[in-house]
This record gives C-alpha cells, structure tokens and sequence, in this order.
C-alpha cells in the first residue's frame, strides 16, 4: 500500500516578504567574452509589491505571486509534470494559494523521484543505521559525496551516479554529461578530482541499437574524462539483452582535500552575497518543465523543445582550477553544484541546510538566450555551473579569481536572515522586478513527499531460482570442454575490453599506480608519503535477479575482494542502485531486498556506507531491467610502492613464485 | 559535374562550445566586432553520376547529422565554387 | 647552478604537473609559466606539456598559439631557447609554425592511450642527446589527434636534414605519414613529440624510465651550451 | 542581417578519414552511387555591425583555417538560408 506522507505544513506567512533594496550587481565576464546583454548589471531592483501588477506583464504570461494569490482556480498543468493531486494540493497548502509558473517547475523538479528520492528514502535509512562507527567519516550520507579521511592531513571524497536516460538519448552528451556532474559534486566538498570510473552497461553485443549506444557512451566518457585530465582507473562493461533500451551509464570521480578544505554547502550569513560561477544558463535539458509550465499561457511553447545537455568540459576544467584557488584563498562560505535539477536545487539546498532565507534577482543570470523565462531559467539543467555563497569583502577576489580563468561569475542575490520568530528564512525570487517566486526553500528540499511502496516478490523468482545451475548439462568430452571454453572466449562479457579502456587517459596527473585491466585502480595522493587509496566497483545483474539480497552482497564482496587484494584496507562504500520503476511491487521489492543486502554486507565488514545515487525507472513497457545495484568499495594504502599487482611478475628461471589457493 | 552540399548546425537552443571558444579568442587578435561564432560541419558528397538530392537527404538523416541536437541542409553547388577548389 | 626549465600552463594544459614533475625528477628546477603571461621569467629552456589547451576546439594549439606568453616564446625559440612540446605542445608547435606540417584527427577517428615502442633516430636535439641513434624506448602515447602530415617535400626535408627525431615501432598509433612520432626544427633546439616522456620517468607510475633522458637530455645540453 | 560563412575543408590531397568513414559505412544503408565523402567545417559568424567580409578572411586565415592541411571560402549568406534555421 502507498503511504501519503504526514502533510505537516507550515504556516505560510501572510503577506509579501520584505524585499531589502538591491545589494550590488555584479558581473565578471571572461576577458575576451563578448558582450551579454542579459547579464546588465546594476538595473534598480522594484519590489513587486510596491506598485500594481502592469497589463502588459498579464498579457505576456508572466505568472507572478500576487497573479497567483488573485487567480486561485486557473487550471495549472502539474499532472503533466509529474505530480500527482495529492501532491499538488499540499503545495497549495504550503504556499497558502496556487503556485506561480516557476514555483510549479520548482515544486516539480525538486519532488520528482530523481530529487527527492520519495520512493527510496524508506529503505535507505538502513545505511545509517547499520552503518559501524567511524571517525573517519568527516561528511556522509546527505551531503554531495562521502569524505573519508585518510591520513593527518588528508581527506578523499568519492561518490558514483548515474547518466543512464540521457546516454540512451544522446549516448555521447549523456556520457559526456554524467562524467561532469559527478566531477562537480566531488569538486563541490573542497576536493581536486584526481580519478575517474564508469560501470557501464549496454543491450546485446550484437543489437543494432548498441552499435550507436556503446561507441557514442565510450567517446562520451572519454571525451570529457580526457579533457578535463581525469586519469580514468577502473570500471565495467557489461553486455545483457535487459539493458536494450535502458543502457546504465554509471560514473565514479574521486577526488582528494587537505582536510581543512572540506567545503560545505550551507548558505550561511545573512547578507553575504550569492554568486553563480561557470557557464552561462541556456536552454539545456529543461525536460518539458518551462514548456508544460507555460503551456496554458503561451501557444507557441511547442517550438522551444526540451533539448540535451551539451557538455563543455573545456569550461568544467577552468570551472575546477577557479573553485580550488578559491578554497585556497578562503574565499567562500559556502558552495553547491549544479546538477540535475539546475538554479532551483542549488538555491533551496543551499538556503534549507541553512536555515537561512535568500533573495534573488534571476534576470541577473548570464543567458545563452536572451528570450529564456524565469521557470526555463529555474528548470535549467546547463552544465558547468557552481553557486558560490561569498561574503561581501570577498566579493571582488572571488570575480577576480573568475576572471583568471575565464570563467562568468555574477552576484545574482543575497542571504536573508531567518524570520524574527525563528521560523527559516524565505527564497524571494524576482524576474525583472516582478515577484515570481517566493517559498519557504525547505519545503522543497526536505518536505517532499516520501511514500513506502507497495513490494512484492516478483511471481517468477520462484521458477528463476529453481532452474538451478547444477542441472545445467556439463561438459563431459574434450570436445564438449573445448567447446565451451570457446564459447566461454567469444563471449562480450568476457571479451578484452582494451577497445573501451585505450580510448582513455590513464597516465594524466602521474598517480596512476594501477589502472585497468586491473581489479582494482590505485591513485597515489601523497608523493611524499606515497600514501594511496584503491578503488574497485562491481555489480552483478543477474545474481541480483536471481536473489537481489544476496547478489547486492556479493557485489560488494567482490569490491571488497578487489580492494583487499591490492593491500588495501577498505574503508567506505558507495554505490548506484538501477532499478526498474518503483511502482512495480516487483522492482520495489527487489530494491528493498538490495538496499539491506547492502547495508547488512557493510555492517558485516564494518564499514560505512558513505554515499550513493537511485536511478529508477530503467525500464521500457512493463519489462524492467535486471536490478543493478553497483557498488564501489575505498580501501587505503599506506605506501602505494607496496600495492600488489594482478600479474605475475616475470622472475629469473630458478627462482619460481608459488602459488597458493585460499579460500574454499 | 555540381556536386551535393550538407551543412550540419546545432540547434539554435544547444550549446556550442566550439564556437564560443573561437568567439572568446579573436579579441586576442584584435576582432571586436564579432557578436557570436557557430561551428558546424559541412560535408561534401560527390556522386558517381546524376547528383541525387534526394538520397543525399537520407544520408544526411540518417548518418551525417544528430536529429536529437543537429539541424541540417542540403543543396547543391557548382565544383567550382566549393571550398577545396579555392586554393 | 640547476638548470631552470619553464612549464607553461594555458586554460586546458592537462600534464603540466607532470612535465614539472619529470623536470624536477631529471635534477632540475620546474618554473611554472603562465599562458597570459609574456614573460619568461629567465627560464633556460620551456616545456610546452600536454593536454587540450582551449578545450582543442576548432584545431588542437590554434587558439594557444595566439597567447601571449607564445609571441615571446617563439622569438625564443628562433633565437636557441631550447623547447620541447609534448602532444597538445607538439600542436602547438606546429601552429605557431616553429615546426613544419600537422597534426591531424587519427586515422582511426579514436582516441588511443597505449604504451608504445619508439625509435629515436635525431640524438644531436636538445632534448635527445641522451639516446643512442636507433635505441628502441617504450613510453605511452594517448591523443586524438596525433596524425602527423605535411607535404611530400616537407616530408622528404625533414627526412634528408636528419629531423625525424622518433618513429613509433611494431605499429603506428594514429596513422602518422612515415611513422613519424617526433621531429625538430633545423637548429635542433624545438622538439615536438606526440607521446608522453613525461609519464614515463617513474617505476611506480610509468611503463618504463624512458622518458627521462629528454629531460636530462637538455641539461647536457645547457650545459653545454654557450652562456 | 546576412551572416558571414566560412567554409574550411581539408586540401584535396589530405586523407580525410571522416569522410572516409561515412563514405565506407554508405553501402550498409544501401547507397552505392557515391563516389566521395568530405567533411571539413562550416563556420557562421555574426558581427556586431555590418559584416565584414575582409574582416572574416582575415580571422579565417589566422585563425579559422591551417593553411598547411586547409582550404577556406568565405561568403555572405542570408540568415534564413543558414543551417540553422531549418528546423
Ligand atoms: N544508494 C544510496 N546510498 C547511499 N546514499 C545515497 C544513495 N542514493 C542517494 N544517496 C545519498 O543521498 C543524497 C542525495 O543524493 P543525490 O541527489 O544524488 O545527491 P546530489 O544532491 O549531490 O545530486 C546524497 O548524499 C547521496 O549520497
């Protein structure tokens, strides 16, 4: 059965928000940029409030708050964006009266299921929970990647996510894509990327589809990785016919920090001034949101088309040495990525995890396109973009620093101060001095909805599971051996991969102690110390169909396994969970069954869980994907000049290795 | 013998990287007054007989461009006027 | 006194760590030099390293060459600097028409990272005087566009000048016109190699120590060199 | 406002292993007429003012094109004719 979520809303107040005169504008363009004309700084800021709403602003379509609140009936297309009534009723609870277009696109982003994780969150609890006590944990589970500390000085951070629709879309900008946001999240804790992994799965070897989809993943991964001088260490490339049409484009970034580096994301500080650094915001992987948010006011929506994610790792490579001079300088209070749900995300997150309000002024935002709407702006999923929160006298230091590296920087708002009463602050967003926004942020970011779904073993697990290895007939000839050793051979899983893995750039930073075909990939990150941390992800889709339970485990065994074997010591755990549609009692179930394999195996090792990624619905029709939990273990080296390699290491003629079977 | 042209753009809406790296160089040599660069492909098809617009259209669909993020042309053009004929 | 070897960093340099690295493993002192800066602050010989300067949109090197740091930098270079580029600076070499030809999109349209065979045959540059003619050196090669081409009679110059400075051996790995993997100029002061020596100075990291001796190479070379 | 195109493609006597590639993969579609495949770059540049032709021919031959492996045309080309804006 589906729970509805305790609708425990808060007072809305009543009111406009006072909205404090306008701090400074200010933009730093790349030096030999040319000219934005939607980045004008300086244009006096109205409160909407203080004057009536002009008829020329209805006629355009521009839905503002005080629009709002005087057209509580106008039909708003919320089920087309995915939410569902209930859903939509508890907004218009929060907000005391309908929301405008943008809050609509930013309800609907921040509540999908890929935001708010409303079907998972139940079950993934458990990795706190059972997680064992660790001192080394300096950021966990809610925070943009897990930071582990590894030595006095030193931290690691990794975190693995997934890209997998885009990359069936746009098998190169997807890929691309998926390696930049998963750079960024790392380099939002303080970290300097230092490697990158890509579990990768794909339809039948042979499959037509697959001969688009792999090379264009591969080029894309490699594209972006190479560029941005990401040595690339490990990863998977699996072939299964559950994947045509649902291929799993997974990327791992570790990254590394002086522990007193670490970064937070809390807007923290009333008054200090929000600034958004990286490219400029367009049209990018808006995903229907600004179109369907629109479609009753505008008639010529059609024509401005979701469109993908194009990735300049050219900009996310400046976009790192900008934010890394700047944690070096000290220069920022807090920061946040921008990932899969744009603007809308980094601000409430940001001003949620605060407490604190936020006051913006969108139209401050450097545009691609001049004719983008507040929602599309919002909703926009342009990639190569950080929110920086800075105090005032840093201000000029951090453009400076932007402008070294060519990238934009612009002051598009400022922290407010929580409410007198003690309630959180408020995010006051204005379009051309037009009131277009104006929400408590927490209630997008922790207030979602959170559903316990209905599971249900799937009725075929019984049958899968009794056709059992054992009866499989064996090779009992030679021949039949030869056959099937053959067999074995052609086989694309088992294949080399070394068509994948050339198109990479393993020796870039001149850390790369192992990499692949390697079980696991080394990084040395102190060449003093020769201190070094080994990574190893694995999964398995078809055990985990079989027995998602038990096939979770043995994926993190196997990681586990690949870590030890180097003489690493593991330490943490990440991992992507890719499921089916959680409204199948069937997936649901599977996932559930995962997620405490998982968290069981940890406990059983004792080691944390220390971030991780849910991509649902990877399925076409009714036929879901195999579940595919990928999990990466962290182990740590203390001299990396020790690390065992996989090979056997050519030895004079009477001095023989030994070789030795362990285990059963 | 006129031979087929197919001028491959991204979409006015996709971002251009390219383009805007070359934009955001030429003030380094002097040029101020270019307000945006857009690069693309072009390609040139040559036929073994008649020029089949046509067929170069499905080649074009089907292989030159990526309908998801790329818009495309196809004309034809005298040999003499493409640019590998001027030195 | 240590030789004192310039690295130039541009928006999109991915190996100058490394470059730096090997310059410092070699015994001498890396100075990081900066694109937007003309100055070369003295150095006794530069290191244009690798990566994808300006993202290599339009052609690898082309907006690099167009640097500041680059007009001093080739009035250097003519006058005897010694100047190695590696990959994305072997491009850019060639842009800035300190060496002849280009480098071109490999021929199997792909980006390839493996470790590679190379023989030198020029050991009187700069920065090979440390191989024997012939030697066989194993250090990796990763580009996208690492296909050497240039005219039959360029080709035939430089092959008759003695400035193919290395071949790659047991395959070529873009496609590059008459196996070339590296030449220099007529002075033998600018070298511009596609693979990587940079990545192959240390046991822990690298295929082999190959790389080392361009890097010590040029030391003999200062040393020797007139003041 | 016109546009200023410049057209780069590889000299004729360049290999051009893209346009080889589309041109090897043509028969797998069915297409068997064509003799030859080149791609090189189509590049749109909006000035701020008036185009300028010489202007762009001069940013073509510095930096645009390579005047070792590269041909270039520029030309002035209405915008509604450009790739660009055929949906
Ligand atoms: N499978 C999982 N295991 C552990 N943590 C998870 C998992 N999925 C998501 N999380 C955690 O939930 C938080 C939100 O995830 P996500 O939205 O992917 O992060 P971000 O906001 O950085 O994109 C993160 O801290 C992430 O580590």
């Amino acid at each position: 059965m589906t729970t509805h979520p305790d609708p425990a809303v808060r007072e809305t107040p009543g009111g406009q928000p006072a909205v404090p005169a306008e701090p400074f504008a200010a933009t730093v363009a790349p030096q030999a940029g040319p000219v934005d004309p939607a980045a004008r700084p300086g244009e006096p800021v109205h409160p909407e409030s203080s004057r009536p709403v002009p008829a020329a602003d209805w006629a355009h379509g521009l839905d503002t708050v005080p629009r709002a609140a005087e057209t509580p009936e106008e039909l708003q297309p919320y089920a087309e964006l995915g939410l569902r009534d209930d859903e939509y009723d508890r907004i218009r609870q929060i907000l005391g009266r309908r929301p405008t277009q943008a809050e609509l696109a930013m309800y609907s982003i921040m509540w999908s299921e890929h935001c708010s994780y409303k079907s998972s969150k139940v079950h993934l609890r458990q990795f706190g929970e059972k997680a064992p006590p660790s001192d080394r944990l300096l950021a966990g589970i809610g925070e943009n990647a897990g930071v582990v500390q590894v030595s006095d000085e030193l931290a690691v951070t990794f975190k693995v996510e997934s890209h997998n629709h885009p990359s069936f879309v746009e098998p190169y900008q997807g890929a691309a894509t998926g390696v930049g946001g998963i750079v960024r999240d790392i380099l939002a804790m303080g970290a300097r990327p230092v490697a990158v992994m890509d579990p990768l799965r794909f339809g039948a070897a042979e499959h037509p589809d697959t001969a688009r989809v792999l090379p264009g993943v591969v080029a894309g991964v490699g594209g972006y990785g190479n560029c941005l001088g990401l040595p690339n260490i490990g990863g998977e490339v699996v072939f299964d016919p559950c994947y045509q049409g649902n291929p799993l484009v997974n990327a791992l970034c570790l990254g590394v920090l002086r522990v007193d580096r670490l970064q937070k994301k809390e807007a923290t500080g009333p008054g200090n001034v929000v600034v958004l650094m990286g490219a400029r915001t367009g049209r990018d992987g808006i995903g229907g949101v600004s179109v369907l948010a629109s479609a009753t006011f505008d008639e010529g929506s059609e024509q401005r088309r979701p469109s993908v994610q194009v990735g300049d790792p050219f900009m996310e490579k400046l976009l790192i040495e900008a934010c890394l001079e700047l944690y070096d300088a000290e220069l920022v209070v807090g920061i946040q990525d921008l990932g899969g749900a744009g603007l809308t995300c980094a601000l409430t997150e940001t001003a949620a995890s605060a407490g604190t309000g936020m006051r913006v002024w969108l139209e401050r935002v450097p545009l691609r396109e001049a004719s983008m709407e507040p929602q599309e702006i919002l909703a926009s999923e342009s990639q190569e973009r950080m929110l920086l929160v800075v105090a005032p006298d840093k201000l000029e230091a951090v453009l400076k620093t932007a402008e070294k590296w060519g990238v934009w920087a612009t002051a598009i708002g400022e922290v407010t101060a929580p409410s007198p009463d003690g309630r959180p602050g408020r995010l006051v967003i204005t379009w051309r001095d037009q009131l277009v926004v104006d929400v408590p942020p927490g209630s997008l970011v922790d207030d979602g909805p959170v559903y316990a779904r209905p599971m249900r073993e799937p009725a075929d697990l019984i049958l899968l599971q009794a056709d059992r290895a054992e009866t499989l007939p064996r090779p009992s000839t030679p021949e039949a051996l030869r056959e099937t050793v053959l067999r074995m051979i052609a086989s694309p899983n088992l294949a080399d991969k070394t068509w994948v893995t050339e198109q990479y750039d393993r020796y870039v930073l001149g850390n790369t102690v192992l990499a692949q075909p390697e079980d696991s990939g080394v990084i040395r990150i102190d060449e003093r110390t020769g201190l070094g941390v080994a990574l190893s992800l694995d999964g398995n889709g078809r055990y985990a169909r079989l027995d998602p339970y038990h096939g979770t485990k043995l994926a993190l065994a196997e990681a586990y396994r690949n870590v030890a074997v180097t003489g690493a010591k593991p330490i943490a755990v990440t991992n992507c969970l890719n499921f089916g549609s959680p409204e199948d009692p069937g997936v649901m179930w599977q996932f559930a069954e995962a997620v405490r394999g998982l968290a069981d195996g940890c406990l059983e090792l004792g080691i944390p869980v220390t971030g991780g990624n849910v991509s649902f619905y990877n399925q076409t029709g009714a036929a879901a994907i195999h579940p595919t939990p990928v999990v990466g273990v962290l182990g740590v080296l203390d001299d990396v000049a020790s690390r065992v390699p996989m090979g056997f290491v050519p030895r004079t003629a009477s001095d023989h290795d030994q070789l030795f079977l362990l285990g059963e | 013998m006129p031979r087929v042209v197919v001028d491959v753009m991204l979409k006015p809406e996709i971002l251009d990287p390219q383009g805007q790296a070359v934009a955001n160089a030429l003030p380094r040599l002097g040029v101020s007054d270019v307000a945006s660069v857009r690069i693309g492909r072009r390609i040139e098809i040559d036929f073994t007989g008649e020029p089949d617009l046509d067929r170069a259209r499905e080649i074009a669909d089907k292989l030159l461009a990526n309908p998801v993020i790329e818009d495309f042309t196809v004309r034809l053009v005298e040999t003499d006027e493409t640019a590998g004929a001027h030195p | 006194m240590t030789a004192r070897v310039g690295v130039v960093t541009f928006p999109g340099s991915l190996d100058d760590g490394d470059a730096a690295r090997a310059v410092r493993i070699a015994g001498a002192e890396p100075v990081r030099l900066w694109h937007g800066d003309p100055d070369l602050r003295g150095v006794d010989a530069v290191v244009l390293p690798g990566g994808f300067s300006y993202g290599d949109y339009l052609r690898c090197g082309a907006i690099a060459r167009f640097a500041p740091v680059m007009e001093t930098l080739v009035d250097a270079a003519r006058g005897g600097l010694p100047v190695l580029g590696i990959c994305n600076g072997f491009q850019i070499l060639c842009e800035a028409h300190l060496l002849p030809g280009a480098l071109t999109r490999n021929q199997h349209l792909h980006f390839r990272n493996r470790d590679q065979v190379l023989r030198v045959e020029a050991v009187g540059t700069a920065w090979t005087n440390a191989f024997q003619s012939g030697q066989e050196i194993l250090i990796p090669v990763k580009n996208g566009e690492g296909c050497y081409v240039a005219d039959a009679a360029t080709l035939d110059q430089l092959e008759a000048e003695g400035r193919v400075v290395a071949r790659y051996v047991g395959g070529n790995p873009n496609g590059s016109q008459r196996d070339i993997a590296a030449i220099t100029n007529p002075a033998g002061n600018v070298v511009g190699i596609m693979p990587h020596p940079e990545h192959a100075v240390e046991a822990l990291t690298g295929p082999s120590l190959d790389g080392l001796g361009f890097f010590t190479s040029v030391l003999k070379h200062l040393v020797g060199a007139p003041a």
